[in-house]
């Protein structure tokens, strides 16, 4: 029978299901043992699995996913939980540098089944330092798997993709996003492929093109714009990279408006390697430019009234529909 | 023969009571930022300093303030008031009100009051280590006697880049101090699953550094180490390293609310015996320095003047929503709009 | 008298002249001094200024640009280079988390007059890690400048900005642009503001965006296409935080096609962010879509045959002129 | 008392001609691939081990090849051809030919034998220790007694992901063994330049790790110390830091043509003395273990040797172009096209 999870639990018993399943997979991160995790995603698993496969580090990013570098070369799946994602920014070189090249620059000798996941983007004042959304910097980086699953079906069913990948990827997620709930398989086998965008909505007027939690601001939107007579249709992007530019594509080919909807900075973002790859091949079905909603070119301000201005949300999505006029 | 004053100062007793002042105030105003948290006045994180006092009422009173350099991560709070930062401005920023000391951009973590050089409040562990680096070698550069403190956690005290810092401050003899703040938790996690070698003092071994371990929990004393090893770095111009034995009595930040994972309420009591508040009230009721009256005078009028404070900061209006480009550089704006 | 110099002389001459100005202006790097520069852009200056201005470090990415972020809130004026801007990756969160947050977080309090120089880019050979691009990452992050000069003349001109600057600035230069000569003028107050494009080659029939060394790919594509009939405009863009789109979206509603040329990896590279705006704003000018050009989506292979495929030529960008139709 | 063999193992006339040959092939190896780069043959960085062959030879043959785990840095021609892999493959993979190791992919600084359990092969200054410490890891959580030795420069045991790593191997006792090789430089930056002490074995002191400074151009004292620490690894399954203290003849790398800007002639000249080769050749002269005759003809041996070597891989072809897309995924190709 199909249970009612919320996204941590559907991230948990996924890890759960794999643990079981195979004793190379070990999860390693910061309070992530004893202390049940920040997030809480990992709770009852270090009692669940002792300190050999549920492992608390020293706070050394950088340390941690070259540690699960290695191991992933000597045959084990090391799956690391980035306290926030902004973290992973001190890590970046061991990721990008390190493990996205070693089944390349080996000429496939040696391969790294990593999983790296964590929140990323803001959650409640964190200020400056605790906000960035870093998808799009990973979604840059060949030799990389990128995904940002929305909702708790998907991040069930893209991590257990993730865990059994034997490539690099980075699974974001977002804090606003754990106590979202909603139904799960019931099938320990239940995987969604990397590089399949979904429909979250069917619409004929315009596509709204998102990702992680964009995708519920998307919707509601949406919403908003049923009310207005306009019939959207959001594409859920979920897998970055890769990125299934047929569903997009066929979206805009239908509707021939797009926007496409970001959390990160909207300048250099990932949506703009979207904007601009449906301004490429769609150039015949376009309407109207391709619109862009993206957080504020801003370090991310503590005052709750200022953050709120950083972040998109539905009214910055409904204007930048209007735009497109 | 007496020891000459700059190695063991006396302190009189009208600095004794304006230690004890500071320390009760320290903690009535961390008190009340927590239940400004509780209250949802403010958010994000908020890390206190209770039961680590002397750390920043002993050593930034045996700075010259408002010339060395000091800096911290985000458990600054502390830090701000020693050196002179208005307290409304600090508690309004820890609301993120348009009266806070950076006009509610940085938050609890995030303090600054550059004109007192006091340089923040971090929020990434170890980066600024760096940085406090940094502060030293432009006094060094400049040829000033400036001694930069830097303060960081026994959890950042693992960070690579401390280490990178601490070999080019060895390298460069910068003249700074570092303070680990062994306060035996980063986050959850308790000191013997961070640290392969608990003694953190030694982590200046490798790098010719002076380093040593001292008991930070008594005021008094802690004021005679900070003024000895910070003569020491102004006279010899090299880095020194403080692994300094402490306690956090408080959860992690604001939002740690399950201690039992990582520790027993006992230990915290058997630790609260330590309370650097009540050993300096005991020494100076047992020593004749101060009546029970007066303590407990000093201990009213702080919970006034933080009941005062905290009104004031709450009158204080939130930043206007435009405010959000202000500051991303000194000379122009950033691209705006969604 | 305007003197001709190469690429790497005259950011040494600008180097000079702003360290004779201003005491608060040091350089700092590895192998800089002693060693003159692994590309030999600091010959010399060790001799002329002293271990105290010209500073040689351990190989320690974080903390030499941290060091240089607290140097900078205290008033000197730190110039690093990056050996290559591919080790800048190890001190990105001391350059993203603090350098470019400084301001902000202190509200106006503190500033970080920062400057971070060194090549981007593949050279010969360097292989996966040591041929990345970077100045896209850094143009996606408020709170930095980040220019990529390509002539002797505008790396002279507007490396004196970048070091009389109040912000942190990445300034990008590349292996292959270090021998190439061209005139400077006698002038040492000359300075290129940054947010200005330079019109490389006027042209009416496309226009062809690039910066850095793809400035001289496109000149060069521009030539084979003038033999063709076409006329294309060059617009090097000089300074990619802040973006002149002005100029850019100018020469477009003049030419009404445009390709973005960029070394970095096609895939969200800063490009796309260069064409997503054309796209957005120059609708109803452009007669076909935004052509890109970019690196291959690979890490960068050691054989020079390989290498070779990965970097963007003049044939490549005669190739995508050739796709608009 | 015969000391054990597990502590003094007695090196048979047949290993110590083993070990010269492999020196002399070592050597020779490697000058021809400076060779293959002033033909413009091979690209890029090119970074031999002359002077250092011990380090390679000594240790290499301590270990259970084929099952102890080896990683190091960029210089990184010795260990692949002690460890077994194809010299062949090795030379065609510094001229970037298709019959190299990675057929052209990774050249001098990556190479790769991943089944001789050869883990490269790394660029970046420091970061392959983090790797190094994850095979440890992954031999502890699979209850093997693989060994993992990782090497790395003087210069890179500044980086902060080096003593994190440190830390880390402490914390869960990880079968490791750092090889710092003190060859007195990190490219043009001299040791004293770099380090605030140059006593690098110190490196190990703050995370309770056994550390030790130890003579590396002696081969034959360079196997017993190997053999010793190997063993102790092996049966105390925890990490052990050695400073290997050895001399760099050659330049930084193979386009490093102007070596006076940061040594002497003289200096190298001196250092020659130690010459490890030179040292073992004189030590079985004079104990007459060989001839100068059969020395003579190890070395014409390996000259020709590396001759025909040189001359398959030149006659290897270079991979075809589409080969550019291969092996980004294990499953999937990346988006094709400029
Ligand atoms: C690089 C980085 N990783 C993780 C965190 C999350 N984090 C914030 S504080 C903290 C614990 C730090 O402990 P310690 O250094 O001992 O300082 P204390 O809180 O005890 O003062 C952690 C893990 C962070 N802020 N930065
Ligand atoms: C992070 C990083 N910074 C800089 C470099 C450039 N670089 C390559 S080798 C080297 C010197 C390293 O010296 P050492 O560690 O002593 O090794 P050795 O070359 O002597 O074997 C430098 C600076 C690099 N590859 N990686
Ligand atoms: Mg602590
Ligand atoms: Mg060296």
């Amino acid at each position: 029978m199909p249970a009612t999870l919320t996204y941590r639990e559907a991230i948990r018993q996924c890890l759960v299901e794999e643990m079981d399943r195979d004793d190379n997979v070990f999860l390693m991160g910061e309070d992530i043992g004893r202390y049940q995790g920040t997030f809480r995603v990992t709770q009852g698993l270090f009692d669940k699995y002792g300190p050999r496969r549920v492992i608390d580090t020293p706070i050394v990013e950088p340390a941690i996913v070259g540690l699960a570098n290695g191991a992933a070369m000597a045959g084990l799946r090391p799956v690391i939980e980035m306290m926030t994602m902004s973290f992973s920014i001190l890590a970046l070189d061991q990721v990008i540098n390190h493990a996205a090249k070693i089944h390349y620059m080996t000429n496939g000798q040696a391969k790294c089944p990593l999983v790296v996941r964590g929140p990323g983007g803001a959650a409640n004042q964190l200020s400056a330092q605790h906000s960035h959304s870093v998808e799009g910097w990973y979604a840059h980086v060949p030799g990389l798997k990128v995904v940002a699953p929305a909702t708790p079906e998907d991040a069930y069913g893209m991590l257990r993709t993730a865990i059994r990948d034997d490539n690099p990827v980075i699974f974001t997620e977002n804090p606003g996003l754990y106590g979202i709930k909603g139904e799960i398989p019931d099938d320990n086998e239940f995987a969604v492929p990397f590089g399949k965008a979904r429909i979250a909505r069917e619409g004929s007027d315009l596509t709204l093109v998102g990702y992680s939690r964009m995708t519920h601001v998307c919707l509601k939107a949406a919403e908003l714009l049923a009310e207005q007579g306009i019939s959207a249709e959001v594409v859920d992007v979920r897998s970055l990279l890769p990125l299934d530019t047929e569903t997009i594509f066929g979206s805009v080919a239908k509707t021939h408006r797009a926007v496409v909807v970001y959390e990160d900075w909207k300048s250099g973002g990932f949506g703009a390697e979207i904007a601009a790859r449906i301004g490429e091949n769609c150039f015949d079905d376009l309407d109207a430019p391709v619109g862009r909603v993206g957080g504020l070119n801003v370090p991310m301000p503590y005052a709750r009234v200022l953050e709120l201005e950083c972040i998109p949300n539905e009214q910055d999505v409904l204007d930048a529909v209007k735009k497109l006029g | 023969m007496a020891k000459p004053a700059s190695i063991k100062p006396a302190l009189s007793p009208a600095q004794l009571e304006d230690f004890y002042r500071q320390m009760v105030f320290m903690r009535v105003f961390e008190e009340k930022t927590n239940f400004t948290y509780r209250q949802g006045k403010s958010g994000g994180y908020l890390h206190v300093y209770i039961g680590m006092e002397p750390l920043a009422v002993s050593w930034l009173n045996a700075i010259k303030k408002g010339y060395d350099y000091v800096i911290t991560a985000y458990r600054d709070h502390g830090h701000a008031l020693v050196l002179g930062s208005d307290p409304v401005a600090v508690m309004a920023e820890i609301m993120g009100r348009s009266g806070g000391l950076s006009r509610g951009k940085g938050g609890s973590m995030h303090l600054y009051d550059i004109e007192k050089e006091f340089f923040g409040g971090w929020g990434i562990v170890g980066g600024h280590t760096a940085l406090g680096m940094g502060l030293a070698f432009a006094a060094k550069y400049r040829n000033e006697d400036r001694v930069t403190l830097c303060y960081l956690g026994d959890g950042a005290s693992n960070a690579g880049v401390f280490f990178e810092s601490l070999n080019m401050c060895g390298l460069f003899d910068l003249p700074i101090i570092f303070i680990i703040e062994n306060n035996e938790f980063a986050m959850g996690t308790r000191l013997e699953y961070h640290a392969a070698d608990t003694e953190l003092w030694k982590r200046g071994l490798p790098f010719d550094i002076k380093s040593e371990r001292l008991d930070s929990m008594d005021a008094i004393k802690t004021f005679e180490d900070a003024t000895r090893i910070v003569n020491w770095v102004r006279e010899n111009k090299k880095p020194y390293l403080v692994e300094a034995m402490t306690y956090r009595y408080a959860g992690h930040g604001a939002a740690d609310n399950d201690q039992s994972l990582y520790r027993t309420a006992e230990e915290v009591e058997k630790n609260k015996q330590r309370d650097p508040i009540a050993n300096l009230k005991a020494y100076l009721l047992e020593n004749n320095i101060m009546t029970m009256e007066k303590l407990e005078a000093i201990d009213v009028e702080a919970e006034n003047e933080v009941e005062r404070i905290y009104e004031l900061a709450d009158a204080s209006p939130f930043p206007e929503p435009h405010e959000v480009y202000d500051n991303v550089y000194t000379d122009m704006n950033p691209e705006v709009g969604h």
